[in-house]
C-alpha cells in the first residue's frame, strides 16, 4: 500500500448558480466567508496524506487556475508529484463533444498516460464541488477491510431526482444505481470513488473501448454485476452547492455552531487560500451579530445574521441582513440590504435598498454597482 | 548577484523588557494588530520598498523566528537570489564569538553583505511599528552623496530630551548628535534607522572593533566616529506613524493608536500591505449576543460577549457574558463566560476563567500612580473568580507574580 | 516608469515539426540538450527584472503545462504575480473559432480582465518558440529613449517569405508591414513587441471592435500610420524552431562555441528546468566527442557531433553520429545511429541501423522502440 | 503536528581534517561526485524513507549550510509542517553555549524535537556518503521494541579493531560495545546511525547533561549507558555502499569508488535519486579532442583535454592538451591548456595555468610511503608552468603549504 492519489473533477455543467458561475466553474464558488468550494474535498485529501492531486480542469477554467495557483496554500507545492493541472480536453482532435463535458471516464480517458505515471497504488476520484469534511483515510481503510473494488461514498440524506442513488444489500454492497426516479430512496452518491490505480486504468480503457463517457453509467450500471462495489456511508455535513437557493440555505446554516463546528474541527483544518488583509475592525457605532467574519472587513454599520468575505466594507448608517457578501463589497452609507448575496468587488451606492427574499434571494454580478 | 541595497534587520535583542510576555522567544516575534507579528512590518517595509535581500540579526532562540520566517514566502522574500536569512552567531576558527553590540552584529556577518556587494546597506530595527518606504530614504542618500542616512521624526520638544536628538543645518545635513540631551538644541529624534554607503560602513565597522574600548554600537560609536570623521551625514524626515514597541506599555499603546482613527496607523490601508504568517483557521463568528466596537478581530475568533476598544488575535474566543476593553488579547487566548478583562495585555494561549477580573480602569485604581496595565505571559491560566489586580504580570510557567 | 510586465504567447500553429509536436506546441519542444524552448523567452524576461509574466495557453497544453509547474525554476511562484496560466479559449462561448488560434489580438482580448490588472508600466509580447537571448531591458530603454508607440524587434537576417517584413525610414521607424513577400527584403519581425499597458488595452479594445483579430493585420498594418512604431534591430542569434530542417540545423549550430557563448552568455544565464539527475558517466570504452551532453547520461559507446539530453544510454558498442537523442533515448547494444532525432523515451534496439541525412534527419516519436 | 519519525542530522563539525577544502564552509557542504554536495546524501536518504522533518544541527559558519539548504526545496523538504531546519547553538537565558559534543548538540534542540512530539528520533551523521532506507531500520527498531538501534555493517576482520564493534547475540541484540577493540569479538562496526524511541533518548539526554564528568558524546556516554542500563539495544545490519568521508583520502577513495562498476556506488541508479540544488549552466561541450574516459562529469563543463578516472564537477573546464587522471575537480575549476592534473582534489574554483604540473601517481614516487594525493583549496591558482608534488596542500587564501 503505497498512498493515495487524488483526482478532483472541475467542470462545466448546467447551472442553477447564475451571476455566481458567470466566470467560473461550480468548484471554485466562493463559500464559507474565507474559502472557494474546492479548498473542502483539497483539504480532506490532503489532510487524509495525499501528496499528489491531479485537477481534471475544463471550461471556464481561469477563476480554478487562479485560485490554485502553485498549490502552496495547500502544502501541495512540491518538485514531484503536489498539484498538477489536466486540461483534459485541450486538444483540438479530442473536443468530439464540442466542449461539453460528457463524463468522467472520458475526462480520465483524455489524460489517461497522467493516470499511468501515478506512484499511488489507490485513486480517489471526487467532484471539486462539494462542501463536505471527511476523513478520506478511514474510507480506504474500510475499502480495503471490505475487499471491494470500488467504494462510493453515500449518505441517507436524500436530495433531489436528480440525483444519484444506490440500493445497497445487508453487507453494504451496491446492489442497483438509479437516476431520475420519481421519489429518491437508498442512499444519495456524493461522487467521492476509491478504487486501486490498476483498477481505475482498467476501467478507463474499457469505458473508452465501449464509448462510455460517465461513471455512472459506465461503470456503477453497467459494470456493477461484474465489479465488487461498495459503499461507505456518511452522515455528517455534505453540501453540493449547486443552485443559489441551496448556496443560500448551506451558507447561513453556518451560522449554528454545531454545522460549523462539524465542517471546520480542528482535527481536520479546511485549508483556504492564504491572504495579506489584516484583522478586521469594527466601529464603534458598528453593530455586528451572528455573523461569520473574514479579515480584512471594516464594518461601520449594522450587520446581522450574515457571512462576510474578506475585505467588506459595511458604511455608517447601513444595514445588512440576511447577505452572503463576497470580498471586496462595499456597501455604502445608508444602504440597506436583505437576503441579497453579492459576488466580488460589488458596490451598494449610497442609500439604495436591495431586497431579496429568504427563498429567492437577489445576486449580483461581480463588480456591478447597484 | 549583485544587489543595490540590502537590508540588515536588528532582532538580535531577547525582549528584556517584554520578558514576560516573549520568555525565550525573540521580541520581533510577538503578535501585533491581531493578525500581524512585530518583525512583519519592517520585513514588510523591506518588500514593498523593492529590497529583496534582507539579512536578520539574532542571538536568542532563532528556533521560532527561524519557523516563523521560513523560507520568507508570506514575504515574498523566497527568493532564488537573495531573500531573507536569519543570521546567527557562529563559531569561527577563532571561537565563539557573540554579537557585542548592535555594529558588531554587522560586523560579524561582513561576509553576508559582501556575497551581494550592494553599495547600500539599511540597518534597520526589527521592533518598530511604521510603515516606510526605504527607496525614498535611499533617494535621499543618493542624492546627497551621503555616507550616511538617518532617519528622524520630530518630536514635541518637550519630550526631545528623552531621544536621540540630531541636529541639522539648513539643508538637513546632520551636525551633531546628542544622546538624550538635557538642552536639545533641535527636536529631530533618531529613529534608529540607517542607510550606509556599504563601503563606508564596511571601513568604520572594522576600524570599530579593532577599538577594545568601543561598545561596537551604531549610536553610541559608529554614527558620532563618523560625525567626526567629517563624513556626509544627513537626516530623512519621516512623517508617520512610528513607535518603538520594546516596552510593554508602548506595545499596548500601539495597538490602541491602531484603533484610533487618525492615528496614523491604519491597516486597513492598502496602499502599503503588511504580509504576515497566519494559521489556518476559519472566519471568526460573531454571536447573536455580542457587542463588538472600535476592535480589531483576526480571523477564527468566537465572539459571545463584549469586546470594546480592543484587539482580538486569531483563534481567541470570548464566552457569553465576558467583557474585554482596553486590552489586547494574543493568539489562541480563551475568555470564558463572564470574565472580565480590562487594560490588559493576555499572552497566547491564556485561559480566563468564568468570572475572573483581570487588570481594570485607571479611574478605578485607588493610588493612579501605582495603576498600569495587567499582562499575562504565554499559557497563563487564572482561576474561575480570581482577581489578577493592575499593573500585576504573571509569569507564563509559574503563574507567579513578577514585579514590573 | 514601474516596470515591464511579460506575456508569451503559447499556441498551436500549423507545424513542420512532425512528431516533435504530436503531444505538445512549439513552444514546449526540447532543445539544446536541457531546455524547453519556451525556457528562452522566460529567462529573457526574468533577467530584464520582470517579475510577473502571463502565458496564453492554447492546443496541447499538457506539456506546457507541466514544464512550467509553479514557476519556481524561473524564479516566478510568487504569491503577487509570478506566473500566471492563462487558458484563453476555455470558455466555451468565445470558441467561435473552433478551438484555432486565430492572432494574438483575440486571444488579448479574451484575457482583457487580466490585462487590466497588469501592475507595471509596460508590457513586453513575445512568442513561446524563439530561442534567442536578447537583453531586453536595452529594448524597453530604447523603447522609451524613442518616444515610440510601439517597438518591434527584428532582424536584418532574412527568413522565408511567410515571414513578416519590416520597411525602416532612417530614424528606424517602421514605415510597412509586409508578409508573403516572394522575395523576402527589409527586416524580419520576431514577434517580441513592447508597449504601454494603456496603449495595449486600447489596441486590444480597438481591434475587438473592429474584428481584428492578428497583432499583424490588426495593429501593424492597419494602425502603422497612426501609430509610431519604432523597430529594434537584433542581429544576434535568433532561431525560430518551426520546421525539422531548422531544429535539426539550429540544434547543431550550437557545437560552435561562439555560437554557443552568445546564447549561453553569463551575464544573462538561462534557466532550465531543475532537475534530480547526477552527473554524466562517460566508460572506458566510450568515446564521447564534439557533443553536448545534459546530466544524467550513461555513454559507454561512441558519440559523436550530437547533443544528449538528460539520462541518455549509449550502450557499448553502439555509435551515435550527427544525432540529436531526447531525454532518456537509450541507443542499445553495436546499434547504428546517424542524423536521427528521438523523442523522450525512445529506444533504439540492438544492433539496429537508424539513417536519417543532414538535410532530412529522422525523426522518431515519443516512447517508440524501433 | 506530531511525526512519527524526526531526522536530527549533526553537520556540526568544521572539516577539521578536510580544512584545506573547506577553510570556513561546514564539512557536509564539501562537492561530491561531480553535482552533489555530502549533505544530500542523508537528506536524501530521508526524503526518499519517508522522513520530512529534518534538524540540521551546526554551530559552523552556518550560512553557506543556510544558503545551500534554503527551504529545503530540493530534497522536497520545504513543508507547511515539519521540513528541514538549521539549527545553530542560541544563547539562552543563563548565558552562551556551544554544543559539547554529539550528545549536547541534541540535548540543546530537545524542544525542537518535541515541537513534533515524535515516537522515535534518527540521529545522523553529515558526513556519510550512503543510499539507506531508514523506514526499514525504522521498521527493525519497531520490530524488537528498541530502546535503541544502532546501524551496523560487517568489515574485513582485519579492520574490525579500527572501528566501533557490536558484540551481538543470536538475535542481533547488541550485548556489548567495544570502541576500537585490540581483540575484536565480531566484525560488526558502528556506522555512527542511530534510532531511539524519543521519550528514552529524551531521558538519558538529560541524565547526561547532568553528568559533569560525560564528554556528552553519543559514542562514548550514552550507547555505553544506555547498555549498562539494560535497554534493548539491536543491530540493524545494513549491506551496500557506506564511507565515512571525514578525511581527504576518504573522500578522494569515495570519489573514485563512485566511477567504479560493482562498488555499491551507483549514481545513475534512479530507485533511490540523490536530490542536490545545482546551479543554473547550460550541458557539458565535450570538444572535438577531447578524450574522456570512466570519469563523471556534471553540467556547464568544457573538455577539450583528456579526462580520465576523475569527477568534474560543474562549470570546470579542461583546456586542449591537459589532461585530467584519477583527480577530483570541484565546481568553477579551470585546467588550462596542457596543464597535467593527477591524484589530486581540486577545490572550487582554483585555476591551473598552462602546462603546471599537480600531483603524480604512486609508480612515479620517489618513496612511495611518502606519497599521497594532491589538494589544493579552494580559490588557489597554480601558475603557468608551476609544480605541485604529490601529497603537497596549498592553502586557499595565501597558497602556502600546509603540511599534510
Amino acid at each position: 500500500m503505497k498512498g493515495m492519489h487524488g483526482i478532483i473533477f472541475s467542470y462545466e455543467k448546467p447551472t442553477g448558480l447564475r451571476e455566481l458561475t458567470d466566470h467560473r466553474v461550480h468548484g471554485s464558488v466562493p463559500f464559507a466567508g474565507d474559502y472557494r468550494v474546492v479548498d473542502f474535498m483539497l483539504s480532506n485529501m490532503v489532510n487524509a496524506g495525499v501528496t499528489d492531486v491531479g485537477v481534471i480542469m475544463h471550461g471556464k477554467c481561469q477563476s480554478m487556475l487562479d485560485h490554485l495557483g502553485t498549490g502552496k496554500s495547500w502544502d501541495l507545492s512540491r518538485k514531484n508529484g503536489g498539484l498538477t493541472l489536466l486540461p483534459a480536453f485541450a486538444y483540438a482532435e479530442r473536443r468530439q463533444s464540442a466542449g461539453q463535458f460528457r463524463g468522467k471516464m472520458e475526462a480520465l480517458g483524455c489524460v489517461k498516460e497522467y493516470l499511468e505515471h501515478i506512484r499511488q497504488d489507490h485513486v480517489v476520484l471526487a467532484d471539486s464541488d462539494i462542501v463536505i469534511n471527511i476523513p478520506l483515510q478511514d474510507v480506504l481503510r474500510d475499502h480495503l477491510a471490505s475487499g471491494a473494488d470500488l467504494t462510493a461514498v453515500c449518505t441517507a440524506q436524500l436530495g433531489d431526482s436528480a440525483d444519484t442513488y444506490f440500493k445497497l444489500d445487508e453487507t453494504g454492497r451496491i446492489v442497483d444505481t438509479v437516476r431520475d426516479i420519481h421519489t429518491p430512496e437508498g442512499y444519495r452518491c456524493l461522487n467521492i470513488f476509491i478504487l486501486t490505480k490498476e483498477l481505475l486504468l482498467r476501467l478507463v480503457e474499457d469505458c473508452m473501448a465501449h464509448n462510455q463517457y460517465s461513471l455512472r453509467g459506465g461503470v456503477l450500471q453497467r459494470l456493477g454485476d461484474q465489479l465488487h462495489i461498495h459503499a461507505w456511508i456518511w452522515n455528517g455535513y455534505a453540501a453540493r452547492i449547486d443552485t443559489i437557493q441551496a448556496y443560500y440555505e448551506r451558507s447561513m446554516e453556518l451560522l449554528n455552531p454545531e454545522i460549523r463546528g462539524e465542517l471546520f474541527c480542528p482535527e481536520r483544518p479546511i485549508f483556504g487560500k492564504e491572504n495579506d488583509a489584516p484583522s478586521s475592525y469594527v466601529d464603534p457605532s458598528g453593530e455586528c451579530v451572528n455573523t461569520l467574519m473574514a479579515d480584512g472587513c471594516d464594518i461601520q454599520g449594522a450587520v446581522k445574521n450574515s457571512i462576510l468575505f474578506r475585505g467588506v466594507q459595511v458604511e455608517p448608517g447601513a444595514s445588512v441582513e440576511g447577505c452572503i457578501l463576497c470580498k471586496g463589497t462595499v456597501v455604502k452609507k445608508n444602504a440597506i440590504v436583505r437576503n441579497v448575496i453579492t459576488d466580488k468587488y460589488v458596490t451598494i451606492r449610497e442609500n439604495g435598498t436591495l431586497m431579496g427574499h429568504e427563498t429567492y434571494p437577489l445576486v449580483i454580478a461581480r463588480g456591478a454597482e447597484v | 548577484m549583485k544587489k543595490e541595497c540590502v537590508a540588515m534587520l536588528l532582532a538580535g535583542g531577547q525582549g528584556s523588557r517584554l520578558y514576560v510576555l516573549t520568555g525565550d522567544m525573540a521580541k520581533p516575534a510577538v503578535p501585533f494588530g491581531g493578525k500581524f507579528r512585530i518583525i512583519d512590518f519592517p520585513l514588510s517595509n523591506c518588500t514593498n520598498s523593492g529590497i529583496d535581500t534582507v539579512g536578520v540579526l539574532t542571538q536568542y532562540r532563532p528556533l521560532e523566528l527561524n519557523s516563523y520566517i521560513g523560507n520568507g514566502q508570506p514575504w515574498e522574500l523566497d527568493r532564488m537570489d537573495g531573500g531573507v536569512h536569519i543570521l546567527p552567531p557562529y563559531q569561527s576558527a577563532t571561537g565563539a564569538t557573540w554579537f557585542k553590540g548592535t555594529a558588531n552584529a554587522i560586523y560579524q556577518n561582513i561576509g553576508f553583505v559582501d556575497l551581494y556587494d550592494p553599495d547600500y546597506v539599511a540597518v534597520l530595527s526589527g521592533d518598530h511599528i511604521y510603515k516606510m518606504d526605504y527607496s525614498d530614504m535611499l533617494r535621499r542618500h543618493k542624492e546627497a552623496g551621503a555616507a550616511c542616512t538617518i532617519s528622524v521624526m520630530e518630536v514635541p520638544w518637550s519630550e526631545a530630551s528623552r531621544f536621540g536628538i540630531m541636529n541639522v543645518d539648513g539643508e538637513d545635513n546632520i551636525t551633531e548628535f546628542a544622546e538624550k540631551p538635557k538642552e536639545p538644541k533641535s527636536n529631530l529624534a533618531s529613529m534608529g534607522i540607517y542607510i550606509f554607503t556599504w563601503q563606508k560602513l564596511r571601513q568604520y565597522l572594522i576600524e570599530d572593533e579593532a577599538d577594545p574600548d568601543s561598545a561596537n554600537d551604531f549610536g553610541k560609536n559608529i554614527i558620532p566616529k563618523m560625525l567626526d570623521a567629517g563624513e556626509r551625514m544627513v537626516a530623512y524626515r519621516f512623517e508617520g506613524y512610528w513607535k518603538d514597541v520594546g516596552t510593554l506599555d508602548s506595545l499596548w499603546d500601539a495597538n490602541m493608536d491602531m484603533l484610533l482613527p487618525g492615528s496614523g496607523l491604519n491597516l486597513l490601508d492598502k496602499s502599503w500591505p503588511i504580509y504576515g504568517r497566519t494559521p489556518v483557521c476559519p472566519p471568526t463568528f460573531v454571536g447573536p449576543k455580542a457587542d463588538v466596537g472600535n476592535s480589531a478581530v483576526a480571523k477564527g475568533c468566537t465572539i459571545n460577549g463584549e469586546v470594546k476598544n480592543s484587539v482580538l488575535s486569531t483563534e481567541t474566543s470570548v464566552g457569553k457574558g465576558a467583557a474585554v476593553t482596553y486590552s489586547v488579547v494574543m493568539p489562541g487566548a480563551v475568555i470564558e463566560d463572564g470574565a472580565q478583562v480590562s487594560y490588559a495585555i493576555i499572552g497566547e494561549k491564556c485561559r480566563i476563567g468564568r468570572g475572573a477580573v483581570v487588570g481594570g480602569p485607571p479611574e478605578a485604581a485607588a493610588d493612579p500612580e501605582q495603576w498600569g496595565i495587567t499582562v499575562l505571559g504565554p499559557h497563563t491560566v487564572v482561576k474561575p473568580g480570581e482577581k489578577v489586580a493592575p499593573k500585576t504580570m504573571l509569569d507564563k510557567h509559574h503563574n507567579e507574580e513578577v514585579e514590573a
